[in-house]
This record gives structure tokens, sequence and C-alpha cells, in this order.
């Protein structure tokens, strides 16, 4: 697997029954005449019927009128994480182990969900619906009965997957008074660069995608990061401590990011970097409103290169973020459809071919 | 009155969505005792719980608006109907999928009947 | 070519070991070797043809051709072992040496073997890869296949390459 | 006579007669007041009922922009933040006041919102993926809360405003319906007992001149039996004077 170009004859042995299965899920993805269709609908029910010719039909089949958003995309991401979960499970390392990584995401929103939670006193069922399904690990539960946060930190340390990420930059003292928001992107911070060396690891195609995918998606959160901290409590030097270090952007990048008191200074900032000069050219000055959607644009253009190439992981990594956005293409689509919306229903989009 | 001195909240019943984006404008309030002055109704929750939670609402000294999705209100209508009294003021509020829909409304039902018995005043009106 | 005086020296290693010898593992290497290529073609155009079918079940029997393809491979093994065994015939030392037509048979054989064997290995390595590729691009787009079958073509001529040098060489090999 | 109506029940004097009167005067008064008072209120009523129909359009269209501001926010920064939001919920920072205004003598509540100095938890959230939207989807539910808050003062008032109506109402109508005509009643009873009174005294006293006359007569007639005829002249002529004087005193021609 280490020398570049030949896992092509070593990557099937393990990963090329699963590597076909991911290519076919992606093929399974709406299609731009599914999008038309789904543009026509009138109501939710009709949005039901439209996705019952895809892979989604078989989620939704049997929900009775009437339908609301949430429940499709609730359906949705059903779909998903079956079709995750089914990967998992025939994975044999290491792309048992990338999988993981790519769930790390969403299991640190679920265990800060559940930090919060057990810090206001809530319900433990409560709590546990409420968590990501791809987030989700054996031992979550037993997070929620921590009765003070020393406990619920030695819990965190002995039972989740992210414990190491947890020893390296959160104190038990910062469960209690450090902001959720902070700790949050503190361990997510933790966890790209520690999925990026992995992936580094793993060498070949693999990591000469992924490296290139984690690296977008560490400059994005520097950049979201400055973007939103600016006129908060944040300060120049916690701003700093959020941001990944390895991209595009790293090291000078951050030095500029870091200082930036306004949304004019980013775009300025950003000049010097073509990737996201060209994001941000496609706005208007001053304007911020579709630079999230400028960024999955762009995210959905490199997720799918990866696809050009065969014999690596990041196309397991692409297909969950591909699958993201289209889920959130038909809350888009399925909300606008809901509030009567439907002049809006293009600013929503990404189409993903 | 002494009530002028302290603020009062204002409550909520309607759907997720709704009370997320009113929670986030910061009306949400949990008590010592982790009572909230929000409930969020979903497929789950039962008439009763919702009627409960009306009359709560209604009867709290340190709630001066209850907002009631009108969807939910038609649920409990006969409860809304008969709520006579000016504070806490109830105000029905349109939720995302069911646009809002004056004819439903408890007091704009009440502003007809009047003027349905005025005809003078009706038609100045 | 002549006695050495250590008996452990590469020289006598190749003029005293018997030229059937060579020719035996020659056309071992030829069979196994290619098989080996086969099956490991074989092994990565199944896997992806088996995952892809599964959302796609009409490529199954199109992309057959990679795996025969593959398995053609090791027939060429097959073929070229049969025609090296028919060389096959047992000489005998004169003076204590082998002569040097046989030698010379010996070591045709046994290089016919090395050809065929990894020209037929890779060969099949090179199927197996397109194959697997054309599994999965068949089952995106059905258009893409007869244009991968091409270059899968061109990739299984290699191996015919091997064979028909390993014939060529072998054609001299006479054993007196 | 004025029996027909409902009246107070009163000894008919004239004291009583001035202190009904009176009472009258106040009841007109009070009716011309209340009368004004409930032309203010229905005026106020009016303007209350226009901008509560107004509102009740704008907010349709204001909790549409906000729904929607949440669609934004939740296509930014994913599906999950309303846990967040609903996790960073402890006391609120924005609150409703009451204060009172003062139409006509009518208590009217109003609300007003304010805004409590706090840490708002909410600042952050979002902070590496949608931020922006929400901030804006927040800004669209403040404005929300806003007119919700102004609607549901304009509710309050319009319901107390209602009632205060419905009262003063009631009272002009009774003041008018009830109150005056009894009054009137009352006084015309009065006024025609009084006369009647009047009446009974004028007979007697001229039952008990008639009296006097005989008993003159037979004084005259015993004069004369004693003074002799001599007398009968004058007798006549005195009793001239006497009736002349008795027409001074009433009106006789009237009664008989």
């Amino acid at each position: 697997m280490s020398m570049y170009g030949f896992e092509a004859m070593s990557f099937n042995i393990k990963d090329g029954f699963l590597e076909a299965i991911v290519r076919g899920y992606k093929a399974g993805l709406l299609s731009a005449i599914d999008y038309n269709n789904l543009c026509q609908c009138e109501t939710l029910d009709d949005i039901k019927l439209q996705l019952s010719g895809t892979d989604y039909g078989n989620f939704l089949a049997n929900e009775p009128s009437p339908l609301h958003t949430a429940t499709i995309v609730e359906k949705c991401t059903q779909s998903l994480v079956s079709e995750f979960s089914y990967m998992r499970t025939q994975a044999s390392e290491p792309l048992a182990t990338f999988l993981d990584y790519v769930t790390y995401g969403h299991m640190i929103d679920n265990i800060v969900l559940i930090v919060s939670g057990t810090l206001h006193e809530r319900d433990v069922q409560e709590l546990l619906d409420k968590c990501h399904p791809l987030g989700m690990f054996d031992s979550i539960a037993t997070l929620a009965v921590a009765s003070n946060m020393r406990e619920l930190y030695r819990l965190v340390l002995v039972d989740t997957p992210l414990a190491p990420y947890f020893a390296e930059c959160v104190t038990s003292e910062d469960l209690d008074d450090m902001n959720i928001e902070i700790m949050r992107n503190t361990l997510y911070k933790a966890y790209l660069e520690d999925f990026y060396n992995f992936c580094k690891k793993l060498g070949g195609a693999t990591a000469t995608i992924m490296c290139d995918l984690l690296a977008y998606e560490a400059d994005r959160r520097a950049i979201n990061i400055t973007i939103n901290s600016i006129g908060t409590e944040l300060t120049r030097d916690d701003r700093r401590k959020l941001f990944s270090h390895f991209g595009l952007l790293y090291p000078y990048g951050h030095e500029e990011l870091a200082v930036c008191e306004d949304f004019d200074q980013v775009r300025a900032a950003m000049e010097k970097y073509p990737p996201y000069q060209s994001i941000f050219s496609k706005l208007q000055f001053g304007e911020s409103q579709i630079l999230d959607k400028a960024f999955y644009e762009a995210e959905v253009k490199a997720c799918v290169l990866g696809y050009e190439q065969q014999f690596h992981y990041a196309v397991f990594f692409a297909y969950v973020r591909l699958k993201e956005q289209e889920i959130r293409n038909i809350m888009w689509i399925s909300e606008c459809v809901a509030q009567n919306q439907k002049a809006r229903i293009h600013d929503g989009i990404v189409f993903i071919f | 009155m002494a009530m002028s001195q302290e603020g009062k909240l204002v409550a909520m019943i309607a759907d997720e969505d709704t009370i997320t984006g009113f929670l986030l404008a910061g009306v949400g309030n949990v008590d010592l005792r982790r009572k909230t002055n929000y409930l969020v109704v979903d497929s789950k929750t039962t008439t009763k719980q919702i009627e409960d939670t009306f009359k709560d609402f209604t009867s709290r000294d340190d709630i001066a608006v209850v907002l009631i999705s009108q969807y939910i209100a038609n649920m409990i209508r006969y409860v809304v109907d008969n709520y006579r009294n000016t504070i806490p003021a109830i105000l029905e509020i349109p939720s995302k999928d069911h646009p809002y829909d004056p004819n439903q409304d408890s007091i704009l039902s009440r502003v007809k009947h009047m003027f349905s018995s005025d005809p003078a005043s009706a038609s100045r009106g | 070519m002549g006695y050495s005086p250590d008996p452990g020296s590469w020289r006598n290693a190749l003029t005293y070991i018997s030229p059937y010898a060579f020719s035996a593992v020659g056309i071992g290497i030829a069979i196994g070797i290619s098989v080996l290529g086969a099956s490991w073609g074989i092994f990565i155009t199944g896997s992806s043809l088996v995952g892809a079918a599964i959302k796609v079940p009409r490529i199954t029997s199109k992309n057959l051709i990679s795996v025969i393809f593959c398995e053609a491979v090791a027939i060429y093994g097959v073929i070229v072992a049969i025609i090296l065994q028919t060389k096959l015939e047992s000489v005998r030392m004169v003076d204590d040496r082998w002569t040097p037509d046989a030698l010379r048979a010996g070591y045709s054989i046994f290089a016919s073997g090395l050809i065929v064997g990894f020209a037929n290995l890779v060969c099949g390595l090179c199927v197996g890869i397109i194959g697997s590729s054309c599994a999965l691009s068949d089952a995106q787009n059905s258009t893409l296949f007869v244009k991968i079958l091409v270059i899968e073509i061109f990739g299984s001529a290699l191996g015919l390459f091997g064979v028909i040098v390993g014939i060529i060489m072998s054609s001299q090999a006479i054993f007196v | 006579m004025s029996g027909g109506g409902a009246r107070l029940v009163v000894v008919p004097t004239v004291t009583v007669l001035a202190v009904i009167k009176a009472r009258l005067i106040g009841a007109t008064k009070g009716h011309q007041l209340l009368k004004k008072k409930s032309d203010a209120l229905t005026m106020q009523f009016r303007q209350i009922l226009k901008r509560i129909v107004e509102t009740k359009e704008m907010m349709g269209e204001t909790m549409k922009q906000a729904a929607f501001a949440l669609t934004e926010a939740k296509y930014a920064a994913g599906d999950n933040i309303k846990h967040t939001v609903f996790e960073n919920v402890s006391s609120a920072t924005i609150k409703v006041r009451s204060k009172q205004d003062n139409v006509a003598g009518v208590k009217l509540p109003k609300f007003q919102h304010y805004t409590e100095a706090g840490e708002t938890k909410n600042a952050l959230t979002g902070l590496a993926r949608g931020g922006q939207q929400i901030q804006l989807c927040k800004s669209a539910y403040v404005k929300a809360v806003e007119l919700l808050v102004e609607l549901a003062s304009l509710q309050t008032s319009f319901l107390t405003l209602d009632e205060a109506i419905k009262t003063t109402n009631r009272r002009v109508n009774a003041l008018e319906n009830v109150v005056k005509p009894k009054l009137e009643n009352t006084i015309s009873y009065i006024k025609g007992e009084l006369d009647e009174l009047e009446r009974e005294e004028f007979f007697r006293l001229k039952k008990v001149q008639a009296n006097k006359k005989k008993v003159a007569d037979r004084e005259l007639k015993e004069k004369l039996d004693a003074a002799g005829r001599v007398a009968d002249k004058l007798a006549a002529r005195a009793e001239e004077v006497v009736s002349m004087l008795t027409a001074n005193g009433k009106d006789e021609d009237v009664i008989f």
C-alpha cells in the first residue's frame, strides 16, 4: 500500500469489493433529472413520490402523511447510516479505522452534546435520541450516567475513541467552564490533525487525495472560524488555537486570519490563495451570505474528483460528504416547498455530478 | 401594579423549528427547577400534554405572552376559546408549514363576531 | 567449459545441474507464474465486479469477458507448458559432462518458461486491474464498457508477446 | 296621571321633589359624560383593531421570513444546531415589561420587550460552519419577537377596551333607559301628588267659608230680627262685599 502506484495490485485484496460498493452508492445519488423533478414538486408528498424511485424510496415508503421536512431529512439520514454501517461491518483494517475516522466528526458533536446535556441535567434517553447516528459508539450511553463533571471526564477518557483528543486539549476543569463551541472546535482541530497524519501514513493515492480534502476542510474551518468570530468574545489567540496545523493556509495564512477584524480583511488575506480567491470572488463585496454555499460547491467538486482515481480510500470519505450534501439539498428543497418559498429553491442546491 | 417592575417571559407552544428560532433570539428560559417556558410539539405529543401546558402557562404569573402555533391551537381550540383573561396574552402564530389563517384565530373571530352583530361599525371598519 | 575446482561455485551449478532439471523448473514457472498472474487478475476484477454488480446487476455477464481475458492468461501458460514439456527428452552425460546442445536445450526451455511465466504474470495483473476499472466504469456508464475493453485487449496482448517469444525460443531446444 | 312608568318610592313632598330633580340633573350630566367616554373608547378601539389586523398580516410575513432564515441557518450549519440551541437555553435575555396606558380612565396594559444584559451563549454557535447565517436567523427572530410583543399588547388592549366599552355602554343604556325615566316618573308623580293636596286644601277652605257664611247669615237674620227691617238693604250690600272678597282670593270661575 505504501508505494504510490502499486496499490492497484494489492488494494482489491481487502477493499476491492467495498470500493465497488461505495461507487455503486455514489451512482445512486440523485441525478440532474431527479433534481429537476424535485424542484417541480408542490407538496411534501410529491417529494416523497419523487424520492420513491431513488435509494431513499425504501426509507420513506412507510411514512404516513402529513409529512414534515424533519421526517424526510431523518429518513434520508437513515439511508446514509445504513449504507455506511454496511460498509463499516464489511471493512477490514486499515479501511475500518479509516471509516471510523470519518465518523469522528459526528462523534465529537455527540459527545459535546452529552457533555452540555449532563451539565444541564438533561434526560439521558432524550440526549441519546438527539445524537447523530453516524457518531454513535457502543459505550456512548454510559457517558450520560456521570453525576459530575470529573466523573464524566474520566468516562470520556476511558470509553470513547476520542480519548486522545480530550487528553490532549481539554482538562476536566474545562468541561465545566469552557464555551461549548470552543471545546467542540478544539476537539475537531485535534481530530483533523490526527486524521491527516493517519491518511499520510496510509500513503499512495489515499494519502494524496485525502490530504488535499482534509487540507481543504482545515482551511475552510479556519476561514469560517475567523469570519464567525469577528465581533465576538473570542480573542485572536483563542482563534489561532482553533486552526489546524496543516493545509494551504498553514502557517502564514493563519497568521493573517488571526488578526482579521472584518469580512473584507479576510477576503483581502485570501487573495493570495488561488483556490480561495476564486471562492471569494464569487461574492459581492461585504457579503457573506452565499459563502457557505460556495464552500460546499468547492467541496463537492473536490469530492467528485476523488472518484476519478481508483484504489484509494478517499472515495469513502467523499461518499459520506456527497451524501450529506445531497441530504442538505433535499432538506432545502423540502423546506422551500413546505414554506412556499419556491423562488428561492435554486439558491441552496449544490449539484453533485 | 407591582409586576411592572420585573420582566416577564414569553412562553411558546410550537413545533421544534419555530421554537429553535425563538430560543436563538433569546426568549428561552429554564428556571432552577428545570422548568422551561416552551413546549416542543411533535408527533408524539398528546393533546392532553398540550392542554396541560397551556393551562400551566396561562396560570403562571411570570409569563406575559403565550405564543401558540395556530395548528396546535386548533387541537385545543375549546380551551383557547374559553380563555378570557387579558394577561397573559394568547397569540396565535403561524408555523412554517401551516400558513397563518385569520379565520381560525380566536381573537379575530371575536372581532368578526362583533362586527357582524353591528352592521354600522362593520361598514366603517 | 571446464571443471571448476570449487564444487560449490555458480559455474559448477550451471554446468553440472541436469538440463532436464532446468527444463522442468522452466515449465513449472511457465504454468505456475501464469496461473498466479491469472488468478491475481481474476481476483482484482472479480472483487470489483461482485461489488459493483450489487447495485448494477446488468454488468455481470458483460464483464465476465474481463475474467475470461485473465483466464486466457492461465491458458497461455498451460499451452506453453504443454509445448515445452513435449520437448523434454532424457539426455546422458558424455565424459562426465552434459553436452553443450543438451545444456542449450535445457536453458532455452528454462528461459522460455521464465518469459512466459512473468509475461503472463504482469499481463494477468494488467488485465485484472483494467478489468476492475472496466467493471466499475461500466456500472457508472455503460458506454464506457467497449472503450475500456479495447484497452483490456491491448493489455492481454502483452501475454501473447511472451507466449510467442517463449515458443520461438523453445523451438531451438532439441535435446541430443 | 303619570302612573304608567316605574318610579321611586318616595314621600311626595316639595323637599323630595327638589332632591329628585337634582338627581335627574346629575343623571343627565353623567349620561352625557359616559356617552362621550364611550365614543372616545370606541374610537381608540377602532384604531387598535385596525392596527391588530395590520400587525397580524405583517406577522405572517415576518414569521415566514424568520422561518426561512432558520432554514438557511440549518442548511449552512447542519441540522444539529437545533440541539445546540436547545442546550444553550438558560435564562431569557428577551423579556417583557408591562406598562399601563390611560385612555379615558381605562387602564390599558401595554407590553414592552427589552433585552436583558447577559452573555448570549449562542454568539459562537456555528463557529466553524454557518455562524453568519445563525446570527441572521437570530436577528430575524428577534424582529419577530418584537412584532409579536407589540401584537400581544395590542391584543390585550383590545380585550381590555372591549370590556371597558361594554361596561360603559351598559351604564349609558342604564342611565338612559332605566334611571332617567324612573327619576322623571318620580318627579311627575310628586308634582301630581302636590297638586292633589293643593286642591283638597282649596276645597276645604271653601267649605269653611260656606260654613262661615251660613253662620253669618243666621247672625244677620237675628240682627235683622233684632234691628228691624231697615237694615235689609245694608245686609244685601254686605253680602256682595263678602263675595267680592272671596273672588279676589281664588279664581272661583275655574272651579265652578
